[in-house]
């Protein structure tokens, strides 16, 4: 029925704990706070340390808070830890990040839902053969590829071009992705897909229409999924890419794996803190909506 | 391009307004503090002459040969890159990606002003030049932390031995006797160090030289191993990774010493600390002074366009003058290419690699004799061999003497 | 041209698996016709293949004369309404109602227009601002049939469209499609499984199983003259009775019983001798005075009672058979009484033994 | 109207335009590139790619490497720890979140937020907490247990499970929002009845929730595993492969050879018995898993 196919997965369904101070509920919250803590133990350091000066760090204990705050490692990290000659910090790497995230996030997005839709919807012969192989791409270690997809780029001419690199996110980002529209679009009630080419649309017409108006939980899945990806990428980054268009996890790498005599633990903790601040934004802000979407991506099916 | 090279490239178009702006992208993976000031010598004297150089720094030799080779194969070449001259380059040659810059060479008469001349060999394949060596890195010394042994109330060791037989009251004082890091390549390349320093050079260039398997299992090769598992005791307590915070250790007093090239120099130079005074470094170990003589050197790419081309050769040309030279590796720590230059301002450990290089104590270096495959095969053993006490030194040997006996 | 819809010879199977078989139906203009089966059937799938949303693997289909075995669904001119709805969550009951004519790229007042006679015919005009979500179930099902009557087409085709909606709804909304096929005198190809909705609003029924058609008729057709024991047994409510026996002489002999055989209709002349089911429904068994009339007669113990208002079940054994009899819902008996009942044969269902086809 | 047949190649035709990007990515980068690593992987190429056949001689030198030989020891244990692990954790964690509890975002987002961040950020943070010197081991020695000892990545013996913490720490997060989603699309009438019969909390768990969840299982199972297969940055970031080699992996024999050792032959050799087994492994069951055709209408 359409009402409930991917809108009613938000209520817990456990069975209903009773008294607030019973001995269930003590063991519950026990365990999750515990849990909690080991979870956001490393954030808590890395914030803790990114505040401290390189003095301070020294004494050694990576637990203690700050006893003088200072942003000094975070402006540095930013806009003056050297990576190379250049001395910008990870400002430069940050835009290009954007410039690279984008596009690739879109393309692979709108690439991956066509796919999942025709393999959900306008089943062909063959398209399980493909998506077979698709499952199996995404196995594939990149490193694996990083040649195979150098020569298949030159000879496109896309070499070293970012539309070069967006391509290379968008294949390698097809297979999960795909996987999971395939999913949420087998999961919606296929006469609703009847009834519209009943009423005369067709392949675009459904998936503009009627398929993607019903799909924001999962489109805001695979955007997390994407832009954690491609945000974090270095490897295809700096490869597939020239020097000015190199994303931020290439400063990232240049700062915390080269230093100047001593390990800038704190400015290495800020630039971390700082090239996740994107994907982590996106977590927090999407919340919910995150569960709902895998919810409907991955139960189906 | 960044901030800093834009306004060096504006200040260089004042300075020299004459000749055109070409930007032409330099690959290297020199980022940690004295190799970054190093390049940016290069840079400055690059900038200066009315071009821009494009500044792309990857840290790690590793990320930094795939993006080369990717580049190279991918059709997108940079301006030059750095590499290890040796044999690693030689299948780029090969495949023609490489410019011949034989030309540059011969109207430089770097075949003259190069010492030991065994760098340009290095960068030649068919008597043609395709490389411009910028500098001579020596792998064979070792260097010790005065504040060490001031801590523990011993006198500074003048060789290996008397650094061996300190170790153990370095140990009991809760100091890492020897600074080493948890990479192949350091402990395989400290290892070299003992092979070219503890046993005649004979033994040396038979095994590495001619692969000879039967020097590799002989005795001789034995003690080297022996000293090894010495160093392996004495590392022990050695938990860091890169090069550089093993420095650290040495420069804080942490540790006794540290097997390494000539590159550590830097570190201690960016840390203020004052050779003879602060540390020693002993060439040779102290045992047998001589010194390797491998280096970096600068390839350029086969690039269609002529402004970049012009651009390369001036490139090529100004990273082997002598001004450049002695900018570049005072900052980096090395020995120039060229022995014709005055480096007086050069501190007592470049003081006594030059009288080393002058008297002609040399060695070729490890790159220059085995491929990277070999090497890597050797930079793994000794990885094992330094995490693993449990491993003898003569099962160690056994598996040096197969790698030996496989390699081209 | 009388017919609306013609299918010949279809074929459909995915991979091994054959779902149709060498199906043929003929369904005239302005036919309302049923296809009624237990789940697995075809039925559904027929329909699909009908309306273009399955490629058939063989045979032909035509509307109006017209092949459309290759033909996109919008372009046969049918309209469908779906067992769950299938309304556009997103859009409200107008836009609901108009997607199939802007797709079909017509004006837009004559959207306009159509929507509108659409929505009085079906009263749901106060609703056409309102998202599906913001509808009862049975307002939904008003705005899917809406949804095909906006269509302007001369086929309808309906799947299963009130087994979502609670016993009530259901009732009012058959005699509503009832209404409206007298209304519009369209043809209605409708897929249901329950038998009450096949016989209320059927012309001709189909009985469909294992991909094939079993028996195609008037309601009274299937009813009173089922052509095997399939179809006997599926339609009616209660079930048929059923007792197995063997045909000698002129009389069907079960157990020590002996039901004479005259006045029965029969297909192929009467069988001299031959095993033999005879099938008889309990609204055909007879009770109290009229007892006396029938051709057999039987006494037997009530063993169940299950009064349902209007009627009164009984079960009793026949034979050795469990035997179910209707009577009036007025009518007294109690448990373990002795009652005469009549069997007229006239009125009785015989089918071959091992065959299962009539008689 | 089309009365006849029409050509089957051009039957939905939209949607095989549609899926030409798939189709071409499926053919020539993952068909294509394992098939021209294959092809390499028998020759002697060292820097460059280059067809000089040397037969079976890198498969040879492979199995005959150590390093190779602790990479896919190290992935075994690797992997199946760490998909046990992941499992029962998500779906504890998940079924605990599932007890309508306050503050269920806030804990939820608390868990999932490590899988937002890259790989080398969690293993320079986890190779400092699991540092003896200045890690946990310094604080609880602080705290007056001198003895205290907990230095997994200092330890060949146990430093893959060190690798192993950080690797639950970043993936748990993602398992238990889809074991949360599963849970939650789960049938309420389920554990009324299984109440009614007086079922325990576990069992229900066990025999009757866990089966109607397969697939989210199934889902998970593949974004887990690949995860595992590919596991690289991790180690680099965290480890090195060391202490030693006591922490290599085959991605990371692969990347090596290739870049590091300049042996591409040698890493295509290695990259073909990864691809391989994943093949035989992956294509039979996803073409049941998901090629069997579920004909609906």
């Amino acid at each position: 029925m359409v009402e409930t196919t991917s809108h009613s997965f938000t209520g817990p369904h456990g069975p209903k704990p009773k008294k607030a101070l019973s001995r269930r509920n003590i063991f519950l919250y026990g365990t999750l706070f515990v849990v909690t803590l080991y979870y956001a133990l490393p954030l808590y350091i890395m914030i803790v340390t990114s505040l401290k000066g390189m003095p301070e760090i020294r004494l050694g204990n990576i637990f203690a808070p700050p006893l003088e705050v200072t942003f000094e490692p975070w402006v540095k990290a930013w806009s003056q830890a050297c990576t190379g000659l250049t001395c910008d910090g990870l400002s430069t790497g940050f835009w290009n990040s954007v410039r690279i995230t984008i596009p690739s996030v879109i393309l692979s997005i709108i690439i991956a839902s066509v796919n999942g839709y025709a393999l959900a919807n306008w089943k062909f012969k063959g398209a399980n053969v493909f998506f077979t192989i698709l499952i199996f791409g995404a196995f594939i270690p990149y490193q694996v590829m990083l040649y195979p997809i150098v020569i298949m780029l030159r000879e496109i001419g896309l070499y070293g071009s970012l539309t070069g690199l967006v391509i290379v996110h968008t294949v390698f980002g097809m297979p999960i992705l795909t996987l999971l529209f395939r999913n949420y679009f087998s999961s919606l009630p296929e006469e609703l897909f009847k009834a519209a080419r009943v009423d005369g649309a067709g392949f675009w017409g459904i998936y503009f229409r009627i398929m993607v108006p019903m799909s924001l939980p999962i489109f805001t899945v695979a955007v997390i999924l994407q832009v954690t990806g491609i945000w974090n990428d270095f490897l295809f980054g700096v490869v597939y890419t020239g020097p000015d268009s190199y994303p931020m996890t290439v400063s990232l790498n240049n700062i915390v794996n080269s230093t100047q005599g001593v390990k800038e633990y704190n400015v290495n903790m800020a630039a971390t803190i700082i090239t996740g601040l994107v994907p982590l934004t996106i977590y927090f802000v999407s919340g919910k909506l995150f569960v709902r979407g895998i919810a409907a991506g991955a139960v189906k099916g | 391009m960044n901030r800093s090279t834009q306004l060096l490239a504006a200040t260089a178009i004042v300075a020299a307004s004459s000749a055109s702006a070409t930007e032409l992208e330099v690959m290297h993976w020199w980022t940690s503090g004295g190799e970054a000031a190093a390049v940016q010598e290069f840079a400055a004297a690059f900038n200066a002459t009315g071009n821009t150089w494009v500044d792309a720094a990857i840290a790690g030799g590793e990320s930094a040969r795939a993006v080369m080779v990717s580049r190279l194969t991918g059709g997108d070449p940079m301006g030059a890159f750095q590499f290890n001259h040796g044999r690693q380059a030689e299948e780029l040659i090969e495949a023609g990606l490489l410019r011949d810059i034989t030309d540059i060479a011969e109207a430089e008469g770097w075949k003259d002003i190069v010492n030991p001349s065994t760098l340009l060999d290095a960068c030649t394949v068919d008597g043609r030049i395709y490389c411009a060596p910028v500098n001579i890195h020596s792998w064979q010394w070792l260097w010790v932390s005065h504040k060490a042994f001031e801590d523990v109330g011993l006198s500074v060791p003048t060789n290996w031995n008397e650094f061996v037989g300190a170790s153990q009251a370095l140990a009991d004082a809760g100091k890492t006797p020897l600074a080493m890091g948890q990479q192949g390549w350091q402990q395989s390349g400290a290892f070299n160090v003992m092979f070219a320093a503890l046993v005649p050079s004979e033994i040396y260039l038979a095994v590495y030289g001619d692969k000879n398997a039967e020097v590799a299992a002989g005795p001789e090769v034995a003690r080297v191993f022996a000293a090894a598992a010495d160093a392996r005791d004495m590392a022990a307590t050695s938990t860091v990774q890169n090069w550089n915070d093993a420095t650290n250790l040495v420069i804080t007093g942490q540790a006794g010493g540290q097997i390494m090239g000539d590159w550590a120099q830097g570190e201690f130079a960016v840390a203020e600390q004052v050779a003879g005074q602060d540390y020693s470094c002993l060439p040779g170990l102290g045992v047998t002074e001589l010194l390797g003589t491998g280096g970096d050197a600068f390839y350029f790419p086969v690039l269609s366009d002529d402004a970049q081309i012009a651009a390369q050769s001036e490139l090529a040309a100004l990273m082997l003058k002598p001004e450049t030279q002695v900018a570049f590796n005072l900052k980096k720590g090395s020995l120039p290419v060229r022995g014709d230059i005055d480096l007086s301002s050069a501190n007592d450990c470049m003081q006594k690699g030059l009288a080393l290089l002058a008297d002609g104590a040399l060695l070729p270096d490890t790159n220059m004799l085995l491929t990277s495959d070999t090497t890597n095969q050797i930079n793994t053993l000794f990885t094992e061999f330094f995490a693993d006490a449990s491993i003898s030194a003569a099962d160690a040997q056994a598996d040096f003497v197969k790698i030996i006996s496989r390699a081209e | 041209m009388t017919n609306s819809v013609e299918i010949k010879k279809l074929d459909l199977h995915f991979g091994a698996v054959k779902v149709l078989q060498d199906l043929n139906l003929d369904i005239g203009k302005g036919e309302f016709l049923v296809l009624l089966g237990s789940s697995g059937c075809g039925k559904s799938t027929l329909l699909n293949c009908i309306a273009g949303l399955l490629d058939v693997s063989g045979g032909q289909i035509h509307i109006n004369g017209t092949n459309v075995t290759w033909a996109e669904p919008s372009e046969r001119g049918i309209g469908m309404v779906f067992q769950s709805y299938a309304l556009y969550p997103q859009m409200t009951v107008e836009g609901n109602l108009s997607f199939g004519l802007k797709n079909a790229k017509l004006p837009k007042a004559e959207i306009e227009s159509r929507v509108k006679r659409a929505s009085e015919i079906l009263q749901i005009e106060p609703l056409l601002k309102r998202k599906p979500a913001a509808l009862s179930g049975g307002q939904r099902q008003r705005v899917a049939i809406g949804r095909a009557l906006v269509r302007d087409v001369d086929v309808f085709l309906f799947d299963e469209p009130l087994s979502n909606l609670d016993a009530k709804l259901r009732a009012d909304l058959r005699v509503e499609i009832k209404r409206l096929h007298h209304s519009l005198q369209n043809t209605m190809i409708y897929v249901t499984h329950d038998q009450i909705e096949a016989m209320t609003l059927a012309d001709r029924i189909a009985i469909m199983r294992g991909g094939q058609i079993m028996q195609l008729g008037s309601p009274d057709e299937i009813y009173g003259r089922p052509v095997n024991k399939y179809v006997a047994d599926f339609i009616g409510s209660p079930s048929m009775n059923f007792l197995d026996g063997r045909i000698q002489g002129g009389a069907f002999h079960v157990g020590d019983l002996s039901i004479p055989l005259d006045g029965y209709d029969f297909a192929g002349g009467s069988p001299v001798d031959a095993d033999a089911t005879i099938g008889i429904r309990p609204e055909h068994v007879v009770t109290g005075e009229l007892v006396g009339n029938a051709a057999f007669q039987v006494d037997v113990e009530v063993s169940l009672i299950e009064p349902t208002g209007s009627d009164t079940l009984i079960d009793c054994t026949v034979a050795g058979n469990h035997f179910r009899v209707r009577m009036d819902g007025q009518s007294r008996v109690s448990l373990g009484e002795k009652l005469r009942i009549g069997i007229n044969p006239s009125m009785a269902s015989l089918f071959d033994a091992k065959s299962e086809l009539r008689l | 109207m089309a009365s006849t047949r029409p050509n089957q190649l051009f039957r939905n035709k939209s949607a095989k335009i549609a899926a030409i990007p798939m189709i071409v990515t499926a053919l020539f980068v993952f068909v294509g590139g394992t098939a021209w690593t294959i092809v390499y992987s028998f020759t002697s190429s060292g820097l460059l790619p280059r067809l000089k056949w040397v037969g079976l001689d890198q498969y040879e030198r492979l199995w005959d490497t150590r390093k190779w030989l602790v990479s896919i020891e190290n992935l075994a244990i690797y992997g199946l720890s760490m998909l046990v692990l992941v499992f029962v954790i998500g779906f504890i964690l998940a079924a605990l979140l599932d007890q309508k509890i306050r503050f269920e975002n806030t804990i939820r987002t608390v868990i999932l937020y490590p899988y937002a961040l890259s790989f080398v950020v969690t293993g320079l943070v986890w190779q400092w907490i699991l540092n003896p010197e200045f890690g946990v081991q310094n604080i609880v020695r602080g705290w007056g247990w001198e003895t205290f000892t907990f230095d997994p990545l200092y330890n060949a013996e146990i430093a893959i499970f060190g690798i192993l913490i950080a690797g639950l720490w970043q993936g748990s997060g993602l398992v238990m929002v889809l074991m949360l989603a599963g849970l939650r699309g789960i049938d309420q009438d389920v554990w009324k009845a299984a109440r009614v019969d007086g079922i325990p909390a576990w069992k229900t768990y066990l025999f009757i929730v866990i089966p109607m969840m397969r697939p989210v299982f199934i889902t998970t199972l593949v974004l887990v595993v690949t995860g595992i297969v590919k596991i690289y940055d991790l180690i680099v970031a965290q480890t090195g492969g060391g202490p030693g080699i006591a922490t290599e992996v085959p991605a990371k024999y692969v990347y090596d050879m290739m870049f590091q050792a300049n042996n591409l032959g040698q890493g295509f050799a290695a990259s073909t018995m990864m691809l391989v087994t994943v093949a035989l492994v992956v294509i039979p069951w996803a073409f049941l898993e998901f090629g069997g055709s579920k004909n609906r209408g």
